[in-house]
């Protein structure tokens, strides 16, 4: 075969810019994430699930930039060092190897064992209800802002039904619902183990609290539950995660975690729904 | 176009004309059976009507999939000839219908989160006190022009 | 084949090498395709199906169908629908034997019965809209109920149109290759015996003073062929009864205009199709109406 | 029926075509056909990556006025839709599907060549109300390419949820109808149309991958066909089948009872996962190919990469609720689709390690095409690694709709898969032109978009761990997002990097189309079949008979041969040494 015919022979030969290159990249790729760990990382944690949630990151993380690094240590060597080195240079015939990959199937088949297992048993935690003494508060969103409902006195919420032809489909007739607050400030009690329903007035809106390491969608049509156990004091915010129009980018919340007195001190200061039925203040 | 496509991609034996599967007799018993099964299936739907049997729901559901299974392998086998066709080729075809099943399993959990936690869809209410705001309207006025 | 396989052997190949053609199914590309593609579209009515049972799932007062349905009416599209079904497996089976004039009675029964199934469904849809069913209300409760109903049945009722589209197509087509193959096989002739084929050179009985002309075409039912009359500026063609043609030199004869397996797969194919359509409604028989 | 095969070339082959428009325009050739669909799609990612970088301006700089809030979300909506469904799929398994798979399995045309015809102008049709979207009232659909109703459902929704959405439903239904005839096509073909000897356990692995990924297209795509059917009736004829009661618009009631939202993410996603495996699985075929080919080694474990690529498609079916974790999903369902989504990891890693086992003790040649293909690599390693954490369906919680899933995402599937095509188009534009593309743009096309891309979606992890959220038109309600201002800088200039890049293999096509010196049959010494055809193919493919296979894809550096290869095509006695396969 003519040398003219072998485009082989006139390509780069040299490995070695590439090799660094991928080098550069491990080891930016690896500053850049310690770096950042103190100054963009996860939100100050401020919810008792959340802790759990940061330390399977970071195990995860610790695993795969582990690999991450094996790779392209690897690969940056082989670049560099089997570079063709003329005619006289012949490549190592090995098309197979059964230890081999029986090794690198089994090794990460163990790995995605016990980090499945461990996600799913985390992921039941976060899913199980809290028990009956915890606060209640329904989340409410809309194109594009945020409100809550609050159980007021009797502990319960007025429940909810699709077919009442109002927004939120709160359903006044039904007796629970005359008690209920509901207010544009949404507040939640520290330390106590909060049931989140999340109700929408028009499209899908998500629940995003970063601090809380909480996100749920809010289904249209559906009231979705969402459970965190608040433990800092303070105001947090809340995005809305899912596009739902073109207020979506701006669509900010707040959530205030405040103690149980400050919390019954300031939800009895505010109107019921009966009350904002009845404007004149008449029937109680 | 058809004549360059059958070019090379035909079966061997089949310029022998040699016909098999059984011949017209065994699509006229195919035949028989199916209709019997729809027969059947009819009267477990109609049993309480016409025995007075009661079948509990499970049962009904569980007999009525299982004679469709059936009659679809029915079709299958002898109508569109798979009994007669290469194992391979069923095999293949098997795995995308268990795909099938699968996909409607795995969705089937979710119609029933929505109906439990939204009140609105009145989980355990009898058609007695449900959906009176769409109540049969006697003169819903059908759209024109169908 | 064996030749074939010999350059082959020469080699390291053993005889059970591929040899490309129809394995690994032993079908034909056109029947093959057919397969895929009718997987294909399971796979459409599993999402709609799905959607429905989901539908349905998601409400807990599903309006009782039985009621709704007459169940005698269903009863019998189905049993329509079946046979039709068995008169397609008879015609793929003459088909197969090459009994041409089965396979086109036989098509016919079950474009029939595919017409007549799609009158009891126009009638069942037309009763169901004038009680005020639509996609959006429904007389019986949920709305869903009327609306995966229409979608449901309106998608299979769309797949037997076609399928009937299809059907007549392949009769066409069928009776042409039958007429064309009655045609080769019992060819015009002239006086003498000899066959008159496209391209022989013939002498005009009606135009004695003419030359030797050529067949341009044969037309075996009416007895007529056309051929080119030459004249003093340009070559005319006009069409003669056989008797006035007297063949001088034959063509070549002709190759057989379409092959059995040609004809056979045809059918074979709109037969899987339409067993498919039958398949389908199976499913929604029970799905929809029965459970 | 082997004769058949062999000795009637024109029993298939169709005489060859006259005019220019049977030639070019509505050629049944399937390499014109490939071409077509390349440069199609090409023309495709020159709008997206334009949306892209109309998107990279503004989040870097929120107050500069490129798009407003209603025309940012048109833009992300159909960035989305144009990169995923109308470059990259039909540039995969359209462009490479139709020019590689006949080439590479002997056969002198696709099994029916007018369906294939048909296929791509489907494609073209469309574009059309694709495109025709831009300049209808109210844009494009707004609500993401996911399109989720409610929002894709209530016209009052959204700006774009008008006529903007109905034209999008009938532009994905139209291309959904084109890509089912070109998987009907490769199927046929790959199965029935295979030279002599070519066994399956010899196809190369682009065919293999090709193949699976027509499998998974022709059974994923109708049923999105039908869920996307339903929601054109609850938009136009007012079914309610993801819309429920009670909801809201603008004080208005809106007039839908019943449906269940959940219903059309399941049947999207069902599509969903599966179309990321079929825009996945032909890069890795593709560059498998050229890694063996330039690092003259026959590619490692074979075998095993075939049975992943296989697991890898049948598992893409089982995981589609990794999408929904969050969304309202039964919890029960997380567990089993958190747990069948991390088994792909498996099949994952085994195909990483043969690619790096290689690269060990091989004669690498550093064409432009070699150094996609280990940046292909790099990028998936760097990409698929953060999937672990996405399909950990408790961290999803933390990082669902986060820049976390945009840089995961565009690392894997857009990146990785972007250098597959490169790859592609580097290794056979010779085969396809006959022409060789310049070696030098091609080293500054891979240095720009290798940086750039790194550049990019590396940072967007960050982004994603401190909060940042997708789909926003501006950060700046946020002050957790807007201490990161300074990476979204970061990333926007190398976004630019790479659409610079971009340009430059723009420049470089159409200059070697013309200027680029002419190549051999055989360029780059390879083994598979394609290379044994003049260059460029004729009408037909082969002159005379299709040389029958003699052996495995990747017979390179075998102990003993004269050559440092020996194609697939070339007899045991030719070649002096008998393989193993």
């Amino acid at each position: 075969m003519s040398q003219a015919d072998n485009q082989l022979e006139r390509v780069q030969r040299s490995g070695l810019s590439l090799g660094l290159l991928i080098w550069s990249f491990m080891i930016v790729g690896v500053i850049s994430i310690l770096y950042a760990r103190d100054r963009w990382w996860f939100l100050p944690l401020a919810s008792q699930h959340g802790a759990e949630i940061d330390r399977m990151f970071d195990i995860i993380l610790v695993l795969t930039g582990a690999m991450f690094i094996l790779v392209h240590a690897l690969l940056g060597y082989f670049v560099i060092q089997y570079r063709s080195r003329g005619a006289a240079s012949k490549a190592h015939y090995f098309p197979h190897n059964v230890v081999l990959e029986l090794t690198y199937t089994i090794l990460p088949g163990l790995a995605m064992l016990g980090l499945s297992v461990a996600g799913i048993l985390l992921w039941s935690n976060i899913h199980r209800p809290p028990g009956p003494d915890a606060f209640v508060v329904e989340v409410r969103a809309e194109q594009f802002g945020w409100s809550a409902r609050y159980p007021g006195a009797d502990g319960v919420l007025g429940r909810t039904d699709n077919d009442v032809a109002e927004p939120y489909n709160v359903d006044r007739k039904d007796p629970a619902s005359r008690d209920d607050v509901v207010n544009s400030e949404i507040r939640v009690v520290v330390n106590r183990p909060v049931r989140t329903l999340l109700r929408t007035r028009d499209v899908i809106h998500e629940f995003y609290v970063p601090a809380f390491r909480t996100k749920r969608y809010m289904l249209s049509g559906v009231s979705n539950e969402t459970y965190f156990t608040p433990t800092r004091t303070g105001t947090y915010d809340i995005a809305c995660g899912f596009v739902c129009g073109v207020g979506h980018y701006a669509m900010r919340g707040q959530i205030q975690v405040v103690t149980q007195a400050e919390f019954d001190t300031w939800v009895k200061q505010q109107k019921t729904l009966a009350d904002a039925a009845a404007p004149r203040g008449a029937a109680r | 176009m058809t004549t360059q496509t059958h070019g090379h991609g035909r079966p061997p034996g089949t310029d022998a004309g040699h016909a098999h599967g059984g011949g017209y007799a065994g699509y006229a018993t195919t035949w028989f059976y199916l209709l019997a099964i729809t027969l059947v299936e009819v009267a477990i739907v109609e049993a309480k009507a016409w025995f007075g049997l009661d079948l509990p729901a499970f049962m009904r559901i569980g007999s009525l999939i299982a004679l469709t299974v059936l009659k679809a392998g029915l079709i299958m086998a002898y109508f569109m000839h798979l009994k007669f066709e290469r194992r391979s080729l069923v095999l293949i075809l098997l795995v995308p219908i268990v795909l099938l099943v699968l996909l409607y399993v795995m969705i089937l959990p979710d119609a029933h989160t929505f109906r439990a936690v939204n009140p609105g869809m009145k989980e355990g209410a009898g058609p007695s006190h449900g959906t009176p705001t769409h109540a049969p309207a006697p003169a819903a006025t059908p759209r024109s022009g169908h | 084949m064996a030749e074939a396989v010999s350059s082959v052997e020469a080699g390291t190949e053993t005889s059970r090498e591929w040899r490309g053609g129809v394995s690994p199914f032993g079908l034909s590309w056109g029947k093959l395709m057919m397969w895929i593609f009718l997987l294909s579209d399971a796979f459409t009515f599993g999402g709609l199906l799905t959607a429905y049972a989901i539908a349905r799932s998601s409400v807990a007062n599903w309006p009782p169908q039985l009621e709704i349905f007459g169940i005698g009416l269903v009863t019998t599209m189905t049993f329509i629908l079946i046979c039709s079904s068995a008169t397609m497996a008879v015609a793929v089976q003459a088909a197969k034997a090459s009994d041409h004039r089965r396979v086109e009675r036989f098509l016919i029964y079950t474009i029939v019965g595919g017409i007549i199934f799609l009158g009891f469904q126009a009638y069942e849809w037309s009763h169901f809209i004038h009680e005020g069913a639509t996609l959006s209300t429904n007389p019986w409760g949920v709305p869903a109920f009327s609306a995966s109903f229409f979608v449901v049945t309106g998608f299979h009722g769309s797949h037997v149109t076609s399928g009937v589209i299809y059907l007549g197509y392949v009769l066409l087509r069928v009776r042409q290759e039958r007429m064309a193959m009655e045609a080769w096989r019992n060819p015009l002739r002239d006086r003498n015996g000899r066959r008159i084929d496209v391209g022989a050179r013939v002498k005009l009985l009606s135009k004695p003073q003419a030359p030797e002309s050529t067949v341009e075409t044969v037309n075996v039912r009416n007895d007529q062929v056309v051929a080119l009359v030459p004249g003093k500026a340009t070559n005319d063609a006009e069409t003669f009864p056989a008797s006035a043609i007297k063949v001088v030199e034959e063509a070549p004869e002709p190759p057989m205009p379409v092959d059995h397996f040609t004809r056979s797969e045809r059918v074979e194919n709109v037969g899987l199709y339409w067993h498919f359509v039958d398949l389908v409604w199976v499913f929604v028989f029970t799905l929809m109406y029965l459970i | 029926m082997a004769t058949a095969t062999a000795a009637h070339p024109d029993a298939h082959a169709h005489e060859d075509p006259q005019s220019f428009v049977s030639k070019y325009i509505f050629s049944y050739d399937h390499k014109v056909i490939g071409v077509q669909y390349l440069i199609t799609s090409l023309f495709m990612m020159l709008i997206g990556g334009a949306l892209a970088m109309a998107i990279r301006t503004q989040l870097a700089w929120p107050n500069s006025g490129v798009l407003k809030a209603d025309s940012y979300l048109a833009a992300i909506s159909m960035h989305g839709t144009i990169m995923i469904f109308f470059v990259l799929t039909p540039a995969l398994i359209g462009g490479f599907g139709n020019f590689l798979i006949p080439l590479k399995i002997g056969a002198r045309d696709m099994a029916f060549p007018f369906i294939n015809m048909l296929s791509y102008w489907t494609y073209v049709v469309s574009i059309i109300p694709l495109l025709a979207s831009f300049f209808v009232p109210g844009g494009p659909l707004s609500g993401g390419w996911t399109a989720y109703p409610p929002l894709s459902a209530l016209r009052g929704a959204a700006p774009g949820s008008g006529l903007g959405q109905d034209l999008w439903l009938l532009s994905i239904a139209i291309f959904l109808i084109s890509s089912l005839f070109g998987s009907l096509n490769y199927l046929t073909t790959i199965l029935q149309m295979r030279v002599r000897g070519m066994t399956f356990w010899r196809l190369p692995l682009t065919v293999w991958s090709l193949f699976i990924a027509s499998v998974l297209a022709l059974l994923s795509f109708p049923v999105v066909t039908g869920g996307a059917l339903l929601l054109l009736l609850d938009r136009i004829a007012g079914t309610s089948f993801y819309v429920p009661a009670g909801l809201f618009l603008g004080g208005q009631l809106v007039d839908h009872k019943g449906g269940n939202p959940l219903l059309y993410q399941h049947l999207f996603w069902f599509m969903g996962h599966p179309e990321v495996y079929i825009v996945i699985l032909p890069p890795m075929g593709m560059v498998s190919d050229t890694l063996a080919n330039f690092a003259r080694k026959p590619i490692f474990g074979y075998k095993a990469m075939v049975v992943s690529m296989l697991a890898i498609g049948v598992l893409s079916f089982l995981v589609w609720g990794h999408h929904m974790y969050v969304t309202g999903m039964h919890p029960m369902l997380g567990t089993a689709f958190a747990a069948m989504t991390l088994a792909i990891a498996i099949p994952s890693a085994v195909k990483t390690f043969n690619w790096m086992a290689t690269l060990w003790r091989g004669k690498i040649y550093f064409s432009t095409s070699m150094l996609f293909s280990i940046g292909f690599i790099s990028l998936f390693t760097a990409g698929g690694l953060t999937g672990i954490f996405l399909g950990n369906a408790a961290l999803d919680i933390a990082l669902h709709n986060t820049y976390f899933v945009i840089g995961h995402f565009h690392l894997v599937m857009g990146a990785a898969a972007l250098f597959g095509i490169f790859t592609g188009v580097y290794y056979w534009f010779p085969k396809m032109f006959g022409r060789m593309m310049h070696e030098g743009m091609g080293r500054v096309h891979f240095w720009l978009s290798l940086i750039g891309l790194y550049g990019t979606f590396f940072p967007m992890y960050i982004l994603g761990i401190g909060g940042m959220h997708r789909r926003i038109f501006s950060f700046e309600a946020f002050g957790y997002i807007t201490r990161m201002h300074d990476i979204n800088i970061v990333i926007t200039i190398s976004a630019f990097m790479i659409f610079i890049g971009g340009l430059v293999f723009a420049y470089n096509l159409i200059w070697s189309l013309t200027h680029g010196p002419n190549s051999a049959d055989n360029p780059w010494r390879a083994t598979t079949l394609e290379w044994s055809t003049p260059t460029p193919p004729p009408h037909g493919n082969w002159v005379g008979e299709v040389p029958a296979v003699h052996r495995g894809a990747y017979e390179y550096s075998v102990p003993g041969a004269k050559d440092d290869y020996i194609p697939q095509w070339v007899t045991p006695q030719k070649a002096g040494v008998v393989t193993e396969h």
